[in-house]
């Protein structure tokens, strides 16, 4: 058989060192060029002066002095997390037996339910958004229909225009990016794990709350990490559906750039949201931890 | 049947109904669309007015919205491929390739998803102009694949350390080098999240317009020009009508490839 | 039996591609019994564990406890633990909350829970990794944790499915009788699938031999040893050697059988062959003995092979019109001068037990 | 390279408008986009360069003050002298030497469009939209040049110029009328939904909701306040670092022909800063479009969205608010 | 040795959590030569398999292959197969692609790959199984097909961790004659892990005996059985009975040594023990014979119980004081009247080989 011989040890370590490259070559360009230029903008912008410049002049604190002097960035902060951490909530739960089904029961209809699970959001973001509108307005589906039952006298304005309809409006929207992340962890699990946990006399829901649930874990906090982070910067559905009273940083910081046209303070502004995000997946990534990443 | 099962119990179909259920509720504002690209009135809005094909004429003559939608489809599947791509090979290095370099691209892959899209946007844009590429589609592409990158990275990484490390032992052991072992091992085995994190990655791109629209030349994508003709009413139908085609057009390809792959299975269970 | 605790009756299992795992499976287990499942690879061993815990729905027949019917059954509603044969340990708990899930299932409050895991760390001898991570243990070491979880929660019945496959001889010694002191402390029923021969002749109440999803034979160990039933289970337990051997003749109440020069007695029972006649019969390696020298009961034979296997020597000789023969001698001074090529004299012990077998 | 850049409200690349110009230069216009001229000083601030960009009145004092814009030629603009002398003689559009920074083009009123049949016999006031008797059944732009600007109106001070105190009544008055609001809002296409289901009893719009509402049969009046109505104009900007100077010409001339600006009253019901296009207009589609046959008269009535000094301030202050602040 | 196929030199593996897998390894093995390790769960032996593969990069020391260092080397430029514990099959793939992966990665053409699978499968006996799905084979079939997968790819070293751990005895012991063959044939170099030590003593050129990490004793199989280096390897290796002896005097070039009443003697090494001086000595349980009645050189015994281990019993007995002895005697006719309280007299065999042991 092979004969091994210093050259070979050589092109191995040629061509390993090749394949690495290779593999990281594109994402080391996404990574290093795009993103980092990014983020040093972001920072970089955070700590300057407002001016005529197209980048500010001169260095100050003061952005982020002001960020963390009002008490309304916190607060709509605050409301920022706690509406995302709805949506995420009710997102994450109202998937996971969907993604369950999918990784266990689903069979040869797999294919078929995960295509039907995803067709609705092939339509636009923005019509999915008038569409709801349709159903929680004035004279929508929902009011229709509860008058219809009886079960109110006239249409009630509680639905469009308020949190709750922020909340179920990307509830829907982010549904795929809850299942398919579920659904990929769930179908590594070994069938066998579930039937050593009913043979030693646990009932289906315990057998899901302490070997399924935890097994998935990864899966589902990768699932609400890409429906939180993105909800809590979001400002279109907010303005779209929400009403005055569920204003989301997003929008704040959106608006720095635009109608306000104080790009150091978005920044600054930016850059604290991140940094307080950054430490909530810390702590979630530390619950990630206890459970433990399989290797 | 999970926990092990004499029966397929009970509780799988309660599972059953609830999967219907959740697809009733993913279905219920979509299946609007439809209905009001057929009705007679520029108000999205019950009663219905009567039954018009006026707004699919319109969007046949829309040659605007139209070049979107093609647009948005280049973008979207280019987006999503790149930051597959990338969100497979940086997942890769991280979990196999042990190196600091390969965990530090993975861990500034994954920070756009806390970058506010208008920040991604103006940074492109200067990075582009610098560059003296200016804006374009392939800088919307670029914008798109960070915004899709995270979601990628995440479903890799967390798929390939589910991989039991002596799969990967085998094949190497077998004298499978690192480029086979992934392309035959590692990458197959991994198809679902390749393929789940490819339609995330899409559907992210599909309706993003924030970036899109700092990145955008003379030429637009779909959800910018939605966004765009919010002031103008009159447009809602026909995009309506658009959206309906979309459905029709996704389940119909579908539809053709589950009949494909059913045909092609029959055939080979005959053999 | 009068009131097996577990009763198979006519048990089917067909899997999905159309293979067929169990073909028709009685079998009775009586409580606090020790039955071990013995059989090749693939026979069906794991199968019948399967559906007596109830993850596989039989296609056929039926599973009684205590005389009720309980095929439909969940797994979590028999009072039956397993040890798998691939371990299935959940790998985001370490060793003792493996080990605790059982009892924290049961209610047992914290501070037994903790007794009971020490305990049974203690009994497979794995105290030491009490907290380590599954996944950073050796191959022996998570068989241990799988079996520590099973017996932790003291069933009324135990599937194991070759439990101690991954323990090294000393271990496995000793994790026997552990498993004994549960069958006569507790009164646990056991079933147990192994392949270690010894492990099953000397552990087991009875042994149940299969063979492509059916069952060959259920006896004791010992009858299944001496009075193996089939062709099938005489060449399967222990080394046997099969020789074809003619009828030559009754005398004082034996059949005289000559199997190439080799003089076999039986004792006579039933009708007896006609002179001449063909019998395979079975012959044990430690039954046949050597000697330096001819005599009136020897024939010659011709050493090919020797191997030594610890406690005796193996030998493979050739008889009459190259017949092989497998021997079984103790190393003693005598035998260590054998060597390929030797020739010897060979002649089967006079109260050896070998059996007739059905063709 | 021969083309020119143009940037522009989505809605506004029709051929249509700029007929004459395709007829001497086919293909010779490039369009972008926008949806939202806040939007659009951004991407162009960060670095995206068109020839001619169609901001609005209001905004043209920022773009100035970040050195995007150079001073366009009247002599060299056909039919400058057909546009209403009121956008011709904006001051903050002059840059002397008969040099203007923009050339008005379109425009149209801001006012409380209100259903008749749900609010009954209401003071012509802006006030309507502080009234806590339709709490929830209101929704007002969302715009710093038009919610504020009213604000400011209502608090008395002048909307081009506060001091700090000003910004803070203007701000007080702001909180007043956040809670009683639906939304804050840009979306016509929802507001008019809302109004025509009787969700929303009166909504800040612009003229052609009222219009459309009309044609339905919607029972809805557009209101003409006694503090006046808003008027917003918009129009053309010749960037600085424009690479076809000479296609801007000629592009900003064909949109100031009759023709063009005929299109715009009767395609979209906003105003054309040329009296030719007016003239050209039938007396009853003009009344339709509650358009007046001479703007000149009518906008003597109205306020004038132009640039404010505080725009920056007040927007951030008028977000602070808008989120609960 | 002069020139070791493969060289360990003080090779040490410590885990990430401080947990020592090897502690300073110094093993050679030739060309063509069958290694087998054998020592107790956890001990290292999969460590030391994956340090010679290459999936563990050693925490010190080095890898020498053909007297070159193969430390950097990865897994894939060693001339090296393995056949996992856990078997590692590629779920993905059928039994048939599992096995040709290796031939494929070798460009081998595909008639040739198919006629290698072919041979391969039938050699371990699954040829019916050929397209099955890896998920649907019972846990022996899928340790063959790992076997036939690594065997396939003719290595120059075969390293295997328990491959036959779960096949039936007959199984084994025809794959036993096929790993010889290839052996024998192929020149193929083979490092094996196994728990059996009867696979052991008869399959192995020399042995290596591991204990936590370390390595206490490498030697043939005859040599391991018969002269243990350490009280470890002889309570390891077989049944052995360690017996605390005084020495009772040198009589014919052969010590004398008595423990509790059993007489033994031990031809004289070395410097011999003070008068009453006590030893530790090994005393295999097939080399004490039981005599029905008192001779000069037997000692009285009580049979505590007996266990049915096929063609043996094994008797515990207790002699003297409370010396608990393993006997192990053929089933005759005499033994089988034997019951647990039966009174005994019990030698030891004059040509035993008995060692005396360190401390
Ligand atoms: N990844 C790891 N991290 C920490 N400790 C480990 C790891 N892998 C193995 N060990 C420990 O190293 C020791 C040696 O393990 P190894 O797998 O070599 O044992 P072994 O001799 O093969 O045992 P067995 O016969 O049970 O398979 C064990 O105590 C084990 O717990
Ligand atoms: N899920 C399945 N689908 C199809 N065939 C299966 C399945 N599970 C097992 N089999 C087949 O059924 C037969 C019996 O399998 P089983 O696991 O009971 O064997 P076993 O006696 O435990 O063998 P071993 O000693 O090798 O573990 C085998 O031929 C196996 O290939
Ligand atoms: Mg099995
Ligand atoms: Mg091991």
């Amino acid at each position: 058989m092979s004969q091994i011989s210093t050259s070979a040890v050589k092109t191995s370590g040629a061509s390993r060192a090749r394949f690495h490259f290779a593999m990281l070559l594109p994402g080391g360009f996404v990574t290093f060029v795009l993103i980092l230029f990014a983020l040093a903008l972001v920072v970089f912008l955070g700590f300057r002066l407002n001016g005529g410049n197209l980048l500010g002049d001169g260095y100050t604190l003061g952005n982020f002095a002001t960020v963390l002097s009002d008490p309304l960035y916190l607060t709509v902060s605050l409301r920022s997390i706690l509406i995302a951490g709805l949506v995420t909530a009710t997102t994450v739960v109202t998937a996971y037996p969907v993604a369950y089904y999918l990784a266990f029961h689903a069979g040869r209809r797999r294919k078929l339910i995960l295509f039907l699970v995803t067709l609705p959001f092939w339509t636009s973001y923005l019509l999915r958004v008038f569409a709801w509108k349709i159903v929680l307005a004035y004279n929508g589906v929902l009011n229709s229909a509860l008058m219809a039952t009886g079960l109110i006298d006239e249409p009630s304005l509680a639905f469009l225009n308020t949190p709750a309809a922020v909340v179920v409006t990307l509830a829907h929207a982010y549904a795929p990016f809850a299942i398919l992340p579920i659904y990929v962890a769930l179908e590594t699990m070994p069938k066998s794990l579930t039937e050593a946990a009913a043979d030693l006399g646990a009932k289906p829901f315990t057998t899901f709350r302490k070997v399924i649930l935890p097994f998935s874990m990864p899966g589902v906090l990768a699932g609400a990490l890409v429906v939180f982070v993105p909800t809590i910067g979001d400002y279109v559905t907010p303005a779209l559906v929400g009403g005055p009273s569920s204003t989301m940083v997003g929008s704040l910081i959106q608006a720095q750039f635009g109608k306000a046209n104080d790009w150091p303070f978005g920044a600054a502004l930016a850059v604290s949201v991140m940094l307080l995000i950054a430490a909530l997946i810390l702590t979630v990534r530390s619950m990630d931890k206890r459970y433990g990443s399989r290797t | 049947m999970s926990g092990g099962a004499a029966a397929p119990g009970q509780g799988s179909r309660w599972l059953g109904a609830y999967v219907l259920l959740y697809i009733a509720f993913l279905y219920l504002p979509v299946s609007l669309i439809p209905l009001f690209s057929f009705n007679d009135s520029i108000q999205a809005a019950f009663p219905l007015m009567g039954f018009t094909l006026d707004w699919y004429r319109s969007l046949a003559g829309n040659e605007a919205l139209r070049n979107a939608l093609v647009n948005s489809l280049l973008v979207g599947v280019s987006a999503a491929g790149i930051a597959t791509l990338c969100g497979v090979t940086i997942s890769y290095m991280d979990v196999f390739g042990r190196n600091t370099t390969a965990r530090a691209i993975s861990a500034i892959a994954r920070l756009p998803i806390l970058i506010p899209g208008v920040i991604v946007g103006i940074a492109l844009l200067i990075l582009v102009n610098l560059a003296g590429l200016g804006p374009s589609l392939l800088a919307i592409v670029a914008g798109h694949v960070l915004a899709g990158l995270p979601t990628t990275v995440i479903i890799m990484k967390g798929r390939f350390q589910a991989i039991p490390r002596s799969v990967a032992e085998a094949a190497e052991d077998l004298g499978a080098r690192e480029a086979l072992v992934f392309w035959r091992i590692l990458l197959p085995l991994s198809l679902p999240a390749v393929a789940s994190s490819f339609m995330l990655a899409f559907l992210t791109s599909f309706d993003e317009f924030i970036i899109a629209f700092f990145l955008a030349g003379s030429e637009q994508t779909l959800p910018l020009y939605i966004w765009s003709q919010l002031r103008f009413p009159i447009s809602l139908p026909v995009v309506m009508a658009l959206g309906s085609v979309i459905l029709l057009a996704s389940v119909v390809i579908a539809g053709a490839a589950e009949l494909l792959r059913n045909r092609g299975l029959s055939a080979g269970e005959r053999r | 039996m009068a009131d097996p605790l577990l009763r198979l009756k006519s048990v089917r299992k067909e899997f999905a591609g159309g293979v067929i795992g169990l073909d028709a499976i009685d079998l009775d287990i009586a409580q606090g019994e020790f039955l071990t499942l013995l059989g090749p690879s693939g026979c069906g061993k794991t199968t019948t564990l399967r559906v007596i815990a109830g993850f596989e729905a039989p296609t056929g027949g039926t599973v009684l406890l205590d005389g009720r019917d309980i095929t439909p059954l969940r797994p979590y509603d028999r009072p039956v633990n397993t040890v798998f044969q691939d371990y299935a340990l959940f790998p985001h708990m370490n060793v003792s909350e493996n080990i605790e899930f059982g009892l924290w299932l049961r209610k047992i409050p914290p501070a037994d829970r903790r007794k009971k895991v020490a305990a049974a760390l203690d009994m497979v001898g794995m105290s030491d990794k009490i907290s380590a991570r599954v996944t950073e243990l050796s191959g022996g070491q998570r068989q241990r944790v799988a079996l520590a979880r099973a017996i932790v929660c003291e069933p009324r019945m135990l599937l194991l499915d070759e439990p101690l496959s991954a323990l090294d001889a000393h271990l496995r010694e000793q994790m026997q009788v552990e498993l004994k002191r549960l069958q006569s402390g507790l009164g646990t029923t056991f079933v147990m699938v192994t392949h270690d021969q010894t492990e099953a002749l000397s552990i087991s109440d009875r042994i149940v031999v299969m063979h492509d999803g059916r069952i060959e034979q259920i006896a004791s160990p010992a009858t299944l040893y001496d009075r193996p039933a089939t062709r099938f289970v005489a060449s399967f337990i222990g080394t046997m050697n099969l020789l074809e051997a003619r009828f030559a003749g009754l005398s004082e109440r034996m059949m005289k059988f000559d199997a190439d020069g080799l003089h076999l007695s039986i004792p006579a029972a039933g009708e007896a062959p006609g002179l001449g006649e063909s019998r395979t019969i079975g012959v044990r390696p430690e039954d046949i003995l050597i000697s330096a020298v001819a005599g009136p009961a020897t024939t010659p034979a011709r050493v090919a092979n020797i191997v030594f296997h610890g406690k005796a020597l193996r030998i493979r000789a050739v008889i009459g019109t190259a017949t092989e023969i497998v021997i079984d001698t103790p190393r003693q001074g005598e035998t260590s001068a054998l060597q390929a090529g030797t020739n010897i004299h060979v002649y089967v012990r006079q109260d050896a037990t070998c059996p007739v077998l059905a063709a | 390279d021969g083309k020119l850049k143009y940037f522009t409200w989505s809605g506004y690349e029709l051929p249509d408008f700029n007929k004459t110009f395709l007829a001497a230069h086919p293909d010779g216009v490039e369009f972008s986009m926008f949806g939202d001229d806040d939007d659009a000083f951004t991407k162009v601030k960060a670095g995206f360069r068109p020839d001619v960009a169609h901001p609005c009145y209001d905004k043209v004092a920022r773009w100035n003050k970040e050195g995007l814009l150079q001073p366009i030629d009247t002599k060299r603009i056909k039919n400058w002298e057909s546009i209403f002398p009121t956008f011709r003689n904006l001051p903050d559009i002059q840059a002397g030497d008969g040099k203007v920074w923009m050339v008005p083009w379109d425009w149209g009123n801001t006012s409380i469009l209100y259903r008749t049949d749900l609010v009954k016999d209401p003071e012509k006031s802006w006030n309507l939209l502080w009234d806590k008797q339709y709490a929830g059944r209101m929704a007002t732009i969302d715009a710093v040049h038009d919610t504020p600007l009213v604000a400011a109106v209502l608090a008395g001070v002048n909307p081009f110029d506060m001091s700090p105190a000003d910004l803070e009544k203007v701000a007080e008055k702001l909180r007043e009328q956040r809670p009683l609001l639906s939304a804050y809002t840009t979306d016509m296409t929802s507001v008019q939904q809302a109004l025509a289901s009787g969700a929303l009893v009166a909504a800040m719009t612009w003229n052609a909701s009222a219009v459309a509402l009309k044609k339905q049969g919607v029972p809805v009046e557009f209101m003409n306040p006694k503090e006046g109505m808003l008027t917003w104009t918009c129009g053309y900007v010749l960037l600085k670092d424009a690479t076809n100077v000479d296609l801007a010409y000629d592009f900003i001339n064909s949109r100031l022909e009759t023709d063009a600006g005929k299109y715009l009253i009767e395609a979209y019901g906003y105003g054309s800063s040329t009296s030719t296009a007016f003239a050209a207009v039938p007396k009853e589609t003009l009344d339709n479009l509650q358009l007046p046959a001479d703007p000149d008269v009518m906008l003597k009535t109205t306020i004038f969205t132009g640039p404010m000094k505080q725009n920056d301030d007040l927007a951030k202050m008028f977000e602070k608010i808008k989120a609960g602040g």
